[in-house]
């Protein structure tokens, strides 16, 4: 069994497959392999997927984009090493074995490089719960040694002030499993647009690297390419790449 | 105290502890009621160490003043604790006094409390501290909940080079509004 | 300050009065200019007086840690330090944040897209929960990618209650080497 502790939206019941403290596929992967000693050949990927689709029905389509793309995530993942781990060792017959195998050996690495990190969290988390027992003396200097004291140097600018101020008033973020691999964050379309078009009216052209120098995600980067293919369907601008993959140049051609 | 489960510290070594994170005097009854033992045995023990610690020669000295015990650095090594002192190293603010004065410059008039709650420890004595170095100063009591306000003083205007509140950078789009904040306080 | 040389403290005398006005972990070098002694004495000393604190089960203790000495109420006695320390209590990191934590501090400075590929999920809200406590901090971007680099702070060090980042536990021994790995991470 597996379970995917999701993010519940309010009044919906989670898909339950049972991992404790799931926070990612590589998790999840350790979790089947190490604690049920499963070969990963011999998970059941259907019997898994036939769970969520049961799951989704009982839901009567009122399901969770977010689950549904969370469980695809785990599920390729799986797929991926399984599909891995099913070639034969030895006799390699031609590239796509070669691909294959480099895939197992790059996903096994990583699930191994994976654990080692996640024991040396296990181990600070340890050394935290020790350490938060110990308080450091942190009192304030004795009256006439403090009239002693120097001018205060505080070290940093106005900028870097702000920067200590945001950080401490910024909410912190409530413990969650993470799924922001799922949900993409909401990017305002309208603003990016503007900003293109007023970009390329004022520099006439510009490549698709600096317009998307500046973007805060991946998101943004998608968002301006497909805003700049609008722009290019209305004949405002137009594309040069002289070779495949290479520098995309934007020209405004519109007046 | 010598067997395994009962890793229960000594009322000298409880009290010891007490009496190295607290900043102000501390009353024997208070101590008492913390280390749960009567206050005759708490006051014994806290002359037994006072006497001690000078018997040692100890480089601090535990005094009962204003009605309260605390530690204080043994004035014969006071030399050394000035030089300490001026040395330069304490001009300079640490991180955590840096982050609460940042926060009172933000958000003032604030209360102790509400710096705490949001910095998410206890920044009663990074708050004394600031105080002490005069960058903040008191600003009355809140209406409400009596709690003491502080704000910034013109002197930290000064040492971080502005001329008034206004010219504090702007903070990013994540932090919520002063209001926002004030409205669910406490008090 | 009185009667001349007669009171001259020793020199753990007046290590312990500097010790207890220091708030932030002091380095033995700084203490040795201080004290005016040669730095292999006063570490010397330091560590006779750590040991004594422990020998005489003291409620404070004194540690090495985050890259200086400072002095700490003793674990068995957290019980009645937390009742005037109440920080609201320090919560937990997550599984999540603590992986994280562990890949910033044997890689470092890294990349939260090193880090996310570490982990096969992605690192930006805990990255920003983990700068939020001050654990991690900003460590300037890479030259190439022009991504933000990452570096645990000596708080980290301190709350781990280690001296340096060579006193991390080495990985397993199955680890491969990270650079070939994480080197294709999306940045």
């Amino acid at each position: 069994m597996i379970a995917a502790e999701t993010a519940q939206p309010a009044g919906r019941p989670p898909f339950e497959v049972h991992l404790e403290n799931f926070t990612g596929p590589f998790d999840l992967l350790l979790g089947l392999i190490a604690k049920h000693k499963l070969d990963v050949t011999e998970v059941a990927l259907s019997r898994v997927s036939d769970e969520f689709l049961a799951h989704i029905r009982r839901l009567d389509g009122a399901w969770d984009l977010g689950q549904a793309s969370e469980f695809l995530l785990l599920a390729a993942t799986l797929l991926d090493l399984k599909a891995a781990r099913l070639v034969p060792r030895g006799e390699v017959e031609d590239e796509e074995d070669v691909a294959l195998l480099e895939a197992r050996d790059l996903l096994f690495a990583r699930l191994l490089q994976y654990r080692a990190y996640k024991e040396a969290g296990a181990w600070m988390a340890g050394r935290l719960a020790v350490e938060g027992r110990r308080y450091p003396r942190a009192v304030a200097l004795e009256e006439h040694y403090a009239r002693l004291l120097p001018e205060v140097v505080l070290g940093i600018g106005p900028a870097a002030f702000a920067a200590f101020a945001e950080r401490a008033l910024t909410p912190r973020p409530t413990p969650a499993v993470n799924v922001d691999h799922v949900h993409s964050p909401r990017v305002d379309i309208a603003a990016e647009q503007a900003l293109l078009i007023r970009r390329l009216q004022t520099d006439g052209v510009a490549s698709f690297t600096a317009l998307a120098a500046d973007a805060v995600s991946v998101v943004v980067v998608v968002a301006r390419f497909l805003l700049l293919l609008d722009l290019y369907r209305e004949g405002s601008v137009a594309f040069e790449q002289p070779t495949p993959l290479g520098e995309l140049t934007v020209r405004w051609t519109a007046r | 105290m010598s067997e395994p489960d009962a890793v229960r510290p000594s009322l000298r070594a409880a009290m010891e502890a007490v009496l190295l994170v607290v900043d102000e005097p501390v009353g024997e009854v208070t101590l008492a009621q913390v280390l749960e033992r009567p206050t005759e045995e708490v006051l014994a023990t806290l002359r037994a160490l006072s006497a001690e610690y000078e018997a040692d020669q100890r480089g601090f000295a535990l005094r009962c003043v204003g009605g309260g015990w605390r530690l204080f650095t043994a004035a014969a090594c006071a030399a050394y604790v000035e030089r300490f002192v001026l040395d330069g190293q304490q001009a300079r603010l640490t991180q955590a006094a840096l982050e609460t004065l940042a926060v009172v410059a933000y958000r003032q008039p604030v209360s102790r409390g509400r710096v705490t709650a949001v910095r998410g420890v206890n920044s009663d004595a990074v708050m004394r501290t600031l105080l002490t170095r005069g960058l903040v100063e008191d600003a009355g009591t809140d209406a409400g909940s009596q709690a003491v306000l502080y704000r910034t003083t013109p002197y930290f205007l000064e040492r971080l080079g502005i001329a008034d509140l206004d010219a504090l950078p702007p903070l990013g789009p994540l932090v919520p509004d002063a209001d926002e904040l004030t409205d669910e306080s406490p008090g």
